[in-house]
């Protein structure tokens, strides 16, 4: 177990322990270009160097803004190593949204991957004089913006060795002075609304979250990852940063955004991780892709792919599995799996993590079948990642696992999840009271998320605990749970599920007009317009079909069991953000939907079997009209409660 | 990373009283003018007014009757096109010049072939200085293909392209011959609004990173006028002006003769 | 389907630009040079090697060498019968002149007379083209199997104007003439095509091979990035008869041991090796190989069909042999005018995107 | 003295007369090629086919020789449909080497199918054409035979007969205009697979009729298909286009080659007229490399 308590420190250690191992990667120029961990600890003490020698100064903050590159991961390591704090800031953020950061974080220094970056940050510097001196990585197209206070990054480096042969003992100092509570990075997160918080993170949070993941999952220093998704979100901090340190494997930069998909496959991480939207992307070009294929391959495919549903997640948690079908699955590794792995790049995948919001089980099921050991994990910013996590072998789509090792994790009263641990974040960044209202006296962070434990003590995220209500008797109701569950059907496009203060829930459809009219058209059945197929006897059939299953699902669970959904009916119109049904982010705005359509949740609840409803609507053009439809409120059947069945056995 | 740099320099090529013709037609009729260092010069006209007749005789590829070149201050009246092509003349075709059998890298390495000496016997053993000097130079081709941004179509036949990306291989074949004196014909001709934009951004950036000298036909008035120092106008095979792109746009003759366009759509 | 190129990245030129940069390739590439290597030799006899693998090897030889020229650099040559009756009368009057110099040092002696030969043919290249240049090859042709019939110095004086290869030793072991053991002269052959199948991939993906298609596919813009068309053609002529006239000596020395020039060197020849190249597929070393292999051994095989399965009469079997052939060729330039190397690329495309299509 | 002169006149005649019938074969591959771009490797081969196919009626079937020559020009125009239909049909746009491997695989094809038909044994044949020397000629002391005179003859009147056909018939404007421009060609209101057949027919009876005049002086076999070799040289000194290049082609290249044969054969050896006519053709090549009656190509970039 090493010793050392700060990242700089690892890196020196690193290097004398693996010093020609590789420590990161980056497509240029054609090739993969590569660091070992003793060129890495080169250039990053260069770079905090040169840094010092152009007046950084201990408890400087560096913005850090760019794609994922090598040399801006080193630059962390470097503002850490004489005692700054690196703030790594979404690329893709505008300007005025960079210069709220670069302004609150009070940074005098900032580096910036290219061009397009140091455009951004001449044009803060404007408003925000304190941001002093830019350093850029890609000289391209600066050749003549000719500003004293801009640098590129080879000559701050040559400055640095030139400081480091002058001042021999400043560096392993410097690093020497780092503690394990000092500020390692600060990164900011957006909330949904109001100002970015900067999360203040200690070298402490980081290195133990990443150390006892890595010896959970026993990541070694042969593994590979792809470093693609942005350096300012904690993820790719704790896995392509943290990790890359603790364990010590090898970080690989991708070449361009545009060439992702080629990189994945040229390099077959063994560790991944992916937001759900990848995932499901990756499923569909699958799916359209096979569509294409000569029909005997399609048959095969389909064939294979129904056998590992059944087989392969069984096989990767070490179930039980007939010979047969264990042979076949051999088989079918050898036609499709594998072949099927290696054209996405997931060959060599050992593990795979995904998180951010729920995803699809026909998703997560479709990778895990493969034999790819995907598995969720619930986190955040404030807990440098690892709440919970699936153990190996406890896989399932509906929770995000147990608590992460060091963790604990409980249930507040109102349904809130609530944890502490050693990633615990020290404080936002010069907002004491937000500080207090998230992380109480004890160290107790809370999530704004509504969770349970199921019996096997597996987390479950239900919704965010604010919208969580109860019926009138007091069964729990979370209404983007059943939601979700709808909106997993290709044909339900949207749902609004309601049931607090009331003694059932009832919900709101929108059907998915694509999906929807390729059913329709495969049917011959012939419809003019959303609204015409919507009301479709045979489309309302369909979806209480789908109703009936979330009710069979949510049946199973002994806590929400009772909030199946009673009566639904199919909206006359989809929810628009035109009208202001839906956010900018396409996510439902409940309440505005509650009143618009009050109506209509009357009539749910009233036992009506139809209901009159006219709406004014925003068209394409902005022009407004009215629509007028009688809506046919449809009961669903509901099924026993799991937990219930079993007292009364 | 100073202004000083793109400073226009002396001259690079002085075209003096050149005359070309075939058969009985007069292709170009004393043609003079001249071509300074760092500079972007365009060369105008409408069709058929012997701009492209003008680049075939810079390069060597044809002779003319009449007049004399100056290259880097030595004379000439005629040479053969790869005599020019060593003394630091490139090029770029009307109609796309590529290789259409080969890859785009291996066509963008066509262009170090000048820069490449190690003999045959060395290249069958592909080992030694061969391979050195094979791997050194696609290292300054992949930098070509960085700076023209396309990665992505590294492995792909030529032939497989799309039309601009297939300009776009060839100027990149002309830059790896890190010529002096870079020519382009039409190389915005065919392309969308898009591709247009991204070619200037790529001529600018080449004759500012590098300090290329860049000599171009172009129809596209908004483009010339907007990246070109000096513009030179052709009618005929007669010269009709030679001047900043205000001067030329100020010319009677020129208006008359060709840019017979409101003024502000050649600024569009 | 049998590729996993997942994780197989590349972290310098070197391996980027490799001749088998994937790994079941080369995996693949070891077993088949085992086998043939190692395997082979154990199970060979004399109908084997005369019948079969030797005229695979020299014709695979100057299939490579008509292939660099055709394919890789565009000009055509019908020559290439005269030019291995360069190869095969250079070796017999070197090997009979110094009968202590080493046999391999014969033979590439040999080759690189039929460089200067051919060199020398070359030279209309610079000014004709196409079809032209073709006929004009013709002239080699005809031009060579007449001098070697004619001017007696080339076959020693003999009455028969035949030559006859003595017997020579390489290594120890005994090469040619009547008393080698077929596994020799096979490895020995092999070993040529080995070595110099690898020299020619070497070439073509270098400098020179880059010049060479240049002008291949334009030699007008070839000429604008600095290509001089006299050194690509001629080295392109000169580097296409050193392989053309290595595999003409392979072809008298250890495959037939005696040749008569109108007989071994006809126009035939010419056309033979052509169709090895088309078929092969123009501009692929590979290709070369395959294109080799079919038309040596279809004749084989349909003859065999034909004589031992239907009992047809060997004269009737012959015709009905050359008819077969030319429709063989025929569909084939239809079906796939690139020849086999397409075909292959086109499959190992499909097996590295299995299951996709695309 | 005087022998010598004669003897030179008979040379040259002999060359001359040798000639005409290379320009009757370069003819066959002109007009394919000017059609439809491609070089027909296969024209030596049809004589041979053609005249096999002639010998095999008339000693098979029996029937008379004019009878028989009808019968084989139905044949030739069949063997066109066929090659049109079964192999251009599908290679149309392909690349020239291309079609002229195929071409070559004609070849092979017609040989076999040749001597399967007919039996690969030089055979005789006798269409009734007059024999021995020319009298008057020989009087003089000149030595030239009755069949070089009536091939002469027939060729050039063939040549005439094509030269009427392409000039004065619509067809023949038609199929001049394909070889510029097939738009053009379209216009006149001929398809293009019409055009290749009719060209190919017509190579077929120029093939014919060289076919005849050969295998009336040498007998039918395999041997005769080579006379194309020989009129290749032609191609190159008269150009792979024209018409007139390649009758005065083959007049200079016959006329060339005899003097050779003659004058110079007793100083670099015999046998030469293989692969004189090539070198001869090679180096007029380099002195003018556009051919005879080729324009100057101006290449634009």
């Amino acid at each position: 177990m090493s010793g050392a308590d700060s990242f700089p420190k690892l890196l020196l250690e690193n290097a004398a322990r693996i010093g020609d191992r590789p420590a990161c990667r980056e497509k240029d120029l054609g090739i993969w270009q590569t660091w070992n961990w003793a060129q890495v600890a080169d250039e990053v003490r260069a770079l905090a160097c040169g840094l010092t020698a152009i007046g950084f100064q201990p408890g400087d903050k560096l913005i850090i803004v760019g794609d994922n590159r090598p040399r801006l991961y080193w630059a962390m390591t470097a503002a850490q190593a004489v005692g700054g704090v690196p703030v790594p800031v979404y690329q893709d953020s505008a300007a005025k949204e960079m210069a709220f950061v670069v302004d609150h974080a009070e940074a005098r220094f900032a580096l910036a991957e290219d061009q397009e970056q140091v455009d951004k940050l001449l044009e803060i510097r404007e408003t925000v004089p304190r941001l002093e001196q830019i350093i850029y990585s890609d000289p391209r197209g600066l050749r003549n913006y000719g500003q004293d206070f801009l640098h590129s990054y080879d000559a701050i480096q040559e400055t640095g060795r030139e400081y480091d042969g002058a001042n021999p003992d400043f560096y392993e100092q410097s690093v020497a002075g780092g503690k394990g509570d000092d500020t390692s990075v600060m990164l900011y997160t957006s909330g949904t609304t109001g100002n970015p918080k900067g999360v203040v993170l200690t070298h402490d949070n980081v290195m133990r979250t990443a150390r006892n993941n890595q010896e959970m999952e026993k990541l070694t220093e042969d593994d590979e990852i792809l470093a693609y998704l942005p350096m300012a979100w904690v993820g790719d901090h704790i896995f392509s940063f943290g990790q890359n340190f603790t364990a010590g494997f090898c970080v690989n930069c991708p070449e361009s955004a545009a060439t992702v998909m080629q990189d994945l496959r040229d390099i077959g991480p063994t560790y991944f991780f992916a937001p759900p939207r990848i995932f499901e992307n990756i499923l569909t070009t699958v799916m359209v892709r096979m569509e294409d294929a000569a029909p005997i391959k399609r048959r095969l495919f389909h064939y294979f792919m129904e056998l590992a549903q059944r087989a392969g997640t069984r096989i990767l948690d070490g179930k039980p599995v007939s010979a047969t079908d264990r042979l076949l699955y051999a088989l079918g590794n050898i036609l499709v799996y594998g072949p099927l792995k290696n054209t996405l790049g997931f060959s060599r995948i050992r593990l795979a993590y995904t998180a951010g919001e729920a995803i699809g089980p026909d998703i997560f099921d479709f990778f895990r079948a493969l034999g790819i050991n995907l598995k969720q994990l619930y986190g955040m910013t404030e807990a440098s990642v690892f709440i919970t996590l699936q153990p190996d072998g406890q896989v399932d789509p509906e929770t995000v696992g147990t608590p992460a090792p060091e963790v604990e994790v409980r249930i507040a009263d109102n349904g809130e999840v609530l944890f502490r641990g050693p990633g615990v974040f020290r404080e936002y960044y010069k907002s004491p009271e937000a500080t207090a209202e998230t992380k109480d006296a004890e160290g107790w962070v809370h999530t704004g998320d509504a969770g349970l434990f199921n019996e096997a003590g597996h987390l479950k995220i239900i919704d965010r605990a604010k919208d969580v209500g109860k019926l009138v008797d007091g069964t729990l109701v979370a209404p983007k749970y059943i939601e979700n569950k709808l909106k997993f059907f290709p044909n339900i496009k949207e749902a609004v599920a309601f049931g607090n203060g009331r003694d059932h829930v009832a919900a709101f459809v929108n059907i998915d007009l694509v999906a929807m009219g390729n059913w329709a058209e495969r049917h011959n059945i012939a419809y003019a317009s959303y609204q015409e197929l919507a009301a479709h006897p045979q489309v309302l059939e369909i979806v209480r079909q789908h109703v009936e299953q979330v009710n069979r699902d949510l049946s199973q669970d002994p806590n929400l069991g009772g909030s199946q959904i009673k009566r639904f009916l199919v909206l006359h119109k989809e929810l628009d953000a035109d009208d202001g049904e839906l956010t900018r982010t396409r996510k439902v705005r409940r309440n505005f939907i509650a009143d618009r359509y009050a109506e209509l949740i009357e009539a749910l609840y009233s036992g009506q079997d139809e209901c009159h409803v006219e709406t004014e609507v925003t068209f394409e053009d902005g022009r407004k009209g009215v629509v007028a439809a009688d809506l046919k409120i449809v009961g669903a059947e509901t099924f026993p409660v799991a937990a219930e069945l079993k007292k009364a056995s | 990373m100073t202004q000083h740099e793109r400073a226009i320099g002396d001259t690079l090529l002085k075209v003096d009283n050149i005359s070309l013709g075939f058969g009985g037609v007069q292709a170009l009729s004393n043609i003079s003018f001249d071509i300074r260092e760092h500079e972007i010069r365009a060369i105008i006209g409408p069709n058929g007014a012997g701009k492209t007749s003008m680049l075939n005789v810079i390069n060597g590829f044809y002779h003319p009757q009449e007049g004399a070149i100056t290259f880097k201050g030595e004379v000439r009246r005629a040479m053969r096109p790869h005599v020019a092509a060593k003394q630091g003349i490139a090029r770029t075709f009307q109609n796309v010049a590529l290789f259409k059998g080969m890859s785009t890298l291996d066509n963008i390495m066509t262009g170090r072939n000048l820069r490449m000496h190690k003999n045959i016997l060395w290249q069958m053993l592909y080992y030694g200085p061969a391979r050195t000097e094979e791997m050194e130079h696609r290292r300054r081709v992949e930098e070509i293909i960085d700076f023209l941004e396309i990665q992505a179509i590294r492995r792909v036949p030529v032939g497989k392209l799309p039309y601009g990306l297939q300009k776009r291989v060839e100027l990149a074949r002309a830059l790896a011959m890190e010529p002096e004196l870079l020519l382009l014909d039409e190389p915005m001709a065919g392309m969308n609004v898009e591709e247009k934009e991204d070619m200037c951004r790529f001529i600018l950036d080449v004759n500012e990173q590098f300090g290329t000298t860049i000599a171009l036909i172009e129809h596209d008035m908004g483009v010339v006028m907007d990246i070109s120092d000096r513009v030179v106008v052709l009618d005929y095979g007669r010269k009709l002006a030679d001047g900043t792109p205000d001067e030329v746009r100020g010319n009677q003759d020129v208006i008359d003769a060709y840019l017979g366009v409101p003024h502000d759509e050649g600024e569009a | 389907m049998l590729y996993r190129e997942a994780g197989q990245f590349k972290t310098g030129y070197n391996t980027d630009q490799s001749i088998f940069p994937i790994r079941q390739d080369r995996w693949a590439i070891a077993l088949f040079l085992a086998v043939a290597v190692v395997a082979v030799p154990l199970v060979i006899d004399d109908y084997w090697a005369k019948a079969v693998l030797l005229p695979l090897l020299v014709y695979a030889m100057a299939t490579l060498g008509l292939n660099i020229l055709v394919g890789y650099c565009g000009q055509i040559s019908l020559g290439t019968g005269g030019f291995m009756a360069v190869g095969a009368f250079a070796s017999y009057k070197l090997t009979t002149a110094f009968p202590d110099l080493n046999l391999i040092i014969v033979l590439l002696l040999s080759g690189c007379v039929t460089a200067a030969v051919g060199v020398l043919f070359g030279l209309p290249s610079l000014r004709i083209k196409g079809f032209y240049l073709a006929v004009a090859t013709l002239a080699a042709q005809f031009f060579l199997v007449w001098l070697f019939n004619k001017v007696e110095w080339f076959y020693n004086y003999n009455a028969t104007g035949q030559i006859t290869m003595p017997p020579r030793e390489v290594f120890g072991f005994l090469i040619t003439g009547p008393e080698a053991t077929p596994a020799a002269t096979y490895l020995f052959a092999l070993g040529f095509l080995i070595v110099f199948g690898l020299v020619a991939k070497n070439i073509v993906r270098g400098r020179v091979g880059r010049m060479w298609m240049a002008i291949r596919d334009m030699d007008i813009a070839a000429e604008l990035i600095g290509v001089r068309p006299l050194m690509a053609k001629l080295s392109a002529f000169a580097v296409s008869s050193f392989y053309v006239g290595v595999a003409g000596g392979l072809y008298f020395t250890v495959w037939f041991g005696a040749v008569e020039v109108t007989e071994a060197f006809d126009i035939n020849q010419s056309f033979q090796v052509l169709f090895m190249v088309i078929i092969g597929g123009l501009g692929s070393i590979l290709g070369s190989f395959l294109g080799a292999a079919f038309l040596v051994l279809m004749p084989i095989l349909l003859k065999n069909f034909m004589v031992n399965w239907l009992g047809v009469a060997a004269v009737t079997a012959k015709h009905v042999e050359i008819t077969l052939l030319g429709v063989l060729i025929i569909f084939f330039l239809i079906v796939e005018p690139h020849g086999f190397a397409r075909l292959w690329q086109i499959l190992k495309e499909k097996l590295r995107l299995w299951p996709f299509p695309y | 003295m005087g022998d010598s002169l004669l003897y030179f006149i008979e040379v040259t005649i002999g060359g001359l007369l040798a000639g005409v019938m290379y320009s009757l074969v370069a003819l066959g591959f002109v007009l394919i090629f000017k059609a439809s771009g491609i070089f027909n490797f296969a024209q030596g081969v049809m004589a041979l086919f053609a005249a096999l196919t002639l010998v095999g009626l008339m000693e098979k079937l029996g029937v008379p020789a004019w009878v028989a020559i009808v019968m084989t020009i139905g044949v030739m125009i069949l063997l066109a449909w066929l090659i049109e239909r079964l192999v251009l049909q599908h290679l149309v746009n392909q690349d020239p080497i291309i079609l002229f491997m195929a071409t070559i695989g004609l070849a092979y094809v017609l040989e076999g199918v040749g001597d399967l038909m007919w039996g690969s044994d030089v055979k005789a044949l006798n269409v009734g054409l007059p024999d021995g020397a020319v009298d008057w000629m020989f009087d003089l002391g000149i030595y030239v035979t009755k069949l070089e005179l009536v091939a002469a003859a027939t060729a050039a009147a063939l040549v005439a007969v094509l030269a009427v056909f392409f000039q004065r018939t619509r067809i023949g404007r038609a199929l001049r205009a394909v070889a510029d421009d097939h738009q053009a060609a379209l216009s006149v209101g001929i398809s293009l697979r019409t055009i290749w057949v009719i060209v190919w027919s017509v190579s077929g009876i120029v093939a014919l009729v060289a076919g005849i005049m050969w295998g009336s002086s040498s007998g039918v076999q395999f041997s005769l298909s080579l006379i194309a070799l020989k009129a290749l040289p032609v191609l190159i000194l008269g150009g792979f286009t024209s018409i007139p290049g390649a009758i005065i082609g083959g007049l200079i290249i016959g006329v060339g080659e005899k003097w050779a044969e003659i004058y110079l054969g007793d100083y670099i050896g015999h046998a030469i007229e293989n692969w004189f006519a090539y070198v001869l053709a090679l180096a007029f090549l380099l002195i003018r490399p556009q051919g005879l009656f080729g324009e100057k190509i101006i290449e634009r970039v």
